[in-house]
């Protein structure tokens, strides 16, 4: 299964049965609306705070998933998630709800591709038949906790990125008819001392650029071997600086084949400054869009890097600089699996 | 024409921020701190209180007036009861500003509910 | 957003010329005539003071009003000068009380009292107007010069 | 592959930041002076307005009347805050809705806002002043020092 020191080959190739994804009333607005299994037109989702209102798009998106399959709940063996809160609780506590063994993490918006990697690794071994693997993240809950209360009227700069409110869930199984995933790359902690958080892209991008270069490096694979190379959250300036970057390296993805999650779910007219951002931005624009895409046959091959900014608000007060680290999973359509 | 220059004096006031925003790369709060810290030094010299009387709110509503004001109350005191007057001042010293925002500040959680 | 900024820029140049024209409306300075005749209270010495103060051209417009005991001044100040203020104000004040030693002597470069005094002046031209009356009017006014924030 | 040392070479680092930085979008300068401008101006002209209309309608002298301008103008921020306007202002204007004792306004109530799902005590109380705290703080300490200072001046400087 290893090969190198960071890439996992799935070789049992663990498919994706199915996918949920919700988002909320910014997110109804945005370039993507069809790729929404549920849009809610209200950010609170009639909860009492936001963080419970983000438990609740979790819990939605897990159901759905398992809704679109022909698994029952039971046969999910794990749930492996996670989000931005403060000790990942909306998380945690949607896996209360759903009541399987849980498997909690953090890697800020990288989640989204970690979970995913960790299932499939999981699956690929043996250790289950059926993973829920989700992440989430609510704009409001988000900014409160990482910024300013949601009302206050700070002014953000040009390279501030929006968080997406969602989340996305992909129920990974042993066999099955879907998409299948076929290798992962772990990625490093990438620290440039970037101390600016309100440019997070510009933090991001090498360290999807050494993901991406580490994965092509341990497959033994060119860029053209993916139809489609897409990055997490790097938004405007990161998707910008880690092409590149890449280009400057050696690797000359055209610039087309190279896309981001973070610049494909809103308008250019949404006032999001660079871009989105989010463990939900990777995991709705990927579960979503990408794989409706892949499943009618646009593609057949795409490698998805989420990119996540390690930091809390205490780092940043403590003049740290932010750790970034990206992990890739490659996700192929099950036609030319034969 | 108190019109005209509390238009000016205020907007002024407010470019300076921006510019501490923007080039400094300051937060809000390193910059309003700043402003007011700012305010009480401009007093202490002298200087804040032509500004208000010739730009009325211009000076009176930025947040520098806020350490003007502050000082106002303490040096008050002190003119009364010398070196003593300054501690015990500082005590005394209300600011409209700050009871008005915790007050509206209590009225708005009991009535609104954050937009996002 | 240019059509957002345009209506704020326009908006903007309304409420500055909206407001800006009526300060050269007062530049006759004494726009009640000065008054010492009237029969019950004698005004000549609010009359010597809008004199005296004519003088300074810093000044745009002079209200006065005494009883027997007090005379309170309050002016307008060309807006240019009120960067001194302060110092104009300490100039007046020792003027007017070294002209009025036998007077308590209010000066005042405030709006409120300018607005109070005008009251009080229009009052007097009234005939039924008693000393009382202006006691207790000009007794108010001397109260809110007092009041400090 | 040099990746590995990378990131603890400060050169590589700094290398890295250059290249960022030429790709980074600037900060708008000049307009957002611009829009500081014209709103914070256009708050303090309020302001100036209402002030105005406190000493012609109401007894209240020019020294007086600041503090009900700012009840005032705080109190029009609430509203602003809570219907979700402030922060679209702030957003637009910069330091010219932040700079002015509405901005101050406009931190504590909304922090009043946000932290309402916490509770009255921990959560509005403990929190209202998460923004505007420093201001407080270091505005009450400057004056101590300065009136402090002016006063031993006074006193002892032979003034």
């Amino acid at each position: 299964m290893l090969i190198g020191h960071q890439t996992w080959v799935f070789d049992n190739k663990p498919v994706i049965l199915a996918t949920g994804t919700v988002g909320g009333p910014f997110e109804a607005n945005g370039m993507i609306p069809n790729d929404f299994d549920l849009l809610h037109d209200n950010i609170w989702l009639k909860q009492a705070s936001f963080e419970k209102a983000q438990q609740a798009l979790m819990e939605e998106a897990c159901q759905i998933a398992i809704k679109k399959s022909n698994i029952e709940k039971e046969q999910v063996q794990f749930f492996i998630g996670g989000d931005l809160i403060n000790q990942i609780t909306p998380t945690s506590f949607a896996a209360n709800t759903l009541g399987t063994p849980y498997f909690g993490l953090f890697s800020a918006c990288a989640t989204s591709m970690e979970s995913l990697a960790l299932s499939a690794a999981i699956i690929n071994a043996g250790g289950a038949n059926h993973i829920l693997s989700g992440v989430s993240s609510h704009n409001a809950s988000a900014e409160r906790q990482f910024r300013y209360p949601t009302e206050y009227g700070g002014q953000k700069p040009p390279t501030a990125q929006w968080t997406v409110t969602g989340a996305g869930c992909a129920l990974v199984g042993k066999e099955g008819e879907g998409p299948v995933i076929t290798s992962a790359t772990i990625g490093k902690i990438v620290d440039m001392g970037m101390t600016d958080p309100f440019n997070m892209g510009g933090a991001m991008a090498p360290a999807a650029v050494e993901t991406i270069e580490a994965h092509l490096k341990e497959r033994n694979i060119d860029h053209t071997y993916y139809d489609l190379i897409i990055t997490g959250d790097l938004a405007q300036i990161g998707r910008e600086v880690s092409l590149d970057l890449l280009h400057k390296h050696g690797i000359d993805i055209p610039e087309e084949k190279y896309v981001d999650c973070g610049l494909t779910i809103y308008r250019e007219d949404q006032a999001v400054l660079a871009g989105a951002s989010g463990p939900a931005c990777s995991a709705v624009v990927t579960y979503g869009h990408f794989l409706n895409r892949l499943k009618q046959g646009e593609f057949d091959r795409i490698l998805v890097v989420a990119t996540g900014a390690l930091h809390s608000p205490l780092s940043i007060y403590q003049k740290d600089p932010i750790p970034c680290i990206a992990h890739a999973v490659s996700i192929e359509s099950g036609r030319d699996r034969k | 024409m108190i019109f005209f220059w509390a238009f000016v004096i205020g907007g002024l006031i407010c470019v300076i921020g921006q510019i501490m925003f923007d080039v400094f790369k300051l937060s809000p709060a390193h910059t309003l701190t700043t402003l007011v810290v700012a305010g009480a030094i401009l007093d202490g010299l002298g200087l804040y209180e032509p500004l208000i009387d010739f730009a009325g709110a211009g000076a009176t509503v930025p947040i520098t007036s806020f350490g003007n004001s502050l000082v106002h109350g303490a040096m008050a005191e002190a003119e009364k009861h010398g070196i003593i007057g300054v501690i015990t001042g500082m005590f005394e010293v209300t600011s409209s500003g700050i009871s008005a925002a915790i007050i509206f500040g209590v009225i708005g959680a009991l009535i609104f509910k954050a937009k996002g | 957003m240019n059509r957002k900024k345009a209506i704020i820029t326009v908006s903007l140049f309304f409420l500055l010329f909206g407001c800006g024209t009526d300060s050269n409306t007062d530049q006759n300075k004494q726009d009640t005539p000065i008054t010492g005749s009237n029969k019950l209270i004698d005004q000549q010495p609010s009359a010597d003071a809008k004199e005296m103060i004519n003088k300074h051209e810093e000044i745009s417009a002079i209200k006065a009003v005494n009883n027997s005991e007090t005379i309170v001044v309050a002016v307008k100040v060309n807006h240019s000068e009120r960067f001194t203020l302060k110092s104009l104000r300490k100039k007046m004040e020792k003027e007017l009380k070294d002209s009025f030693p036998k007077l308590d002597v209010e000066f005042s470069t405030d709006l409120k009292i300018f607005l109070e005094l005008e009251k009080l002046e229009e009052e007097i031209q009234a005939d039924h107007f008693t000393e009382d009356k202006l006691d207790k009017g000009l007794k108010e006014i001397i109260k809110l010069s007092k009041e400090q924030t | 592959m040099t990746d590995k040392k990378k990131k603890k070479l400060p050169p590589d680092a700094l290398k890295y930041q250059a290249f960022q930085q030429q790709r980074e979008v600037k900060r708008p300068l000049l307009k957002n002076c611009l829009k500081a401008f014209l709103v914070g101006g256009f708050i303090c002209l309020i302001g100036q307005l209402i002030s105005t209309f406190y000493i012609y309608y109401f007894n209240f002298t020019e020294q007086t009347a600041g503090n009900p301008t700012t009840a005032t103008l705080i109190f029009l921020t609430m509203l602003l805050t809570g219907f979700g306007v402030y922060d679209r202002i702030g957003q637009f204007a910069g330091a010219g809705s932040a700079v002015p004792v509405t901005g101050f306004g406009n931190a504590v109530i909304s922090a009043a806002i946000e932290h309402k799902t916490e509770g009255f005590i921990l959560g509005v109380g403990g929190n209202i002043f998460k923004i505007a705290g420093p201001v407080i703080v270091y505005g009450v300490f400057s004056a101590f020092i300065v009136a402090l200072i002016k006063t031993i001046i006074l006193e002892w400087g032979g003034f």
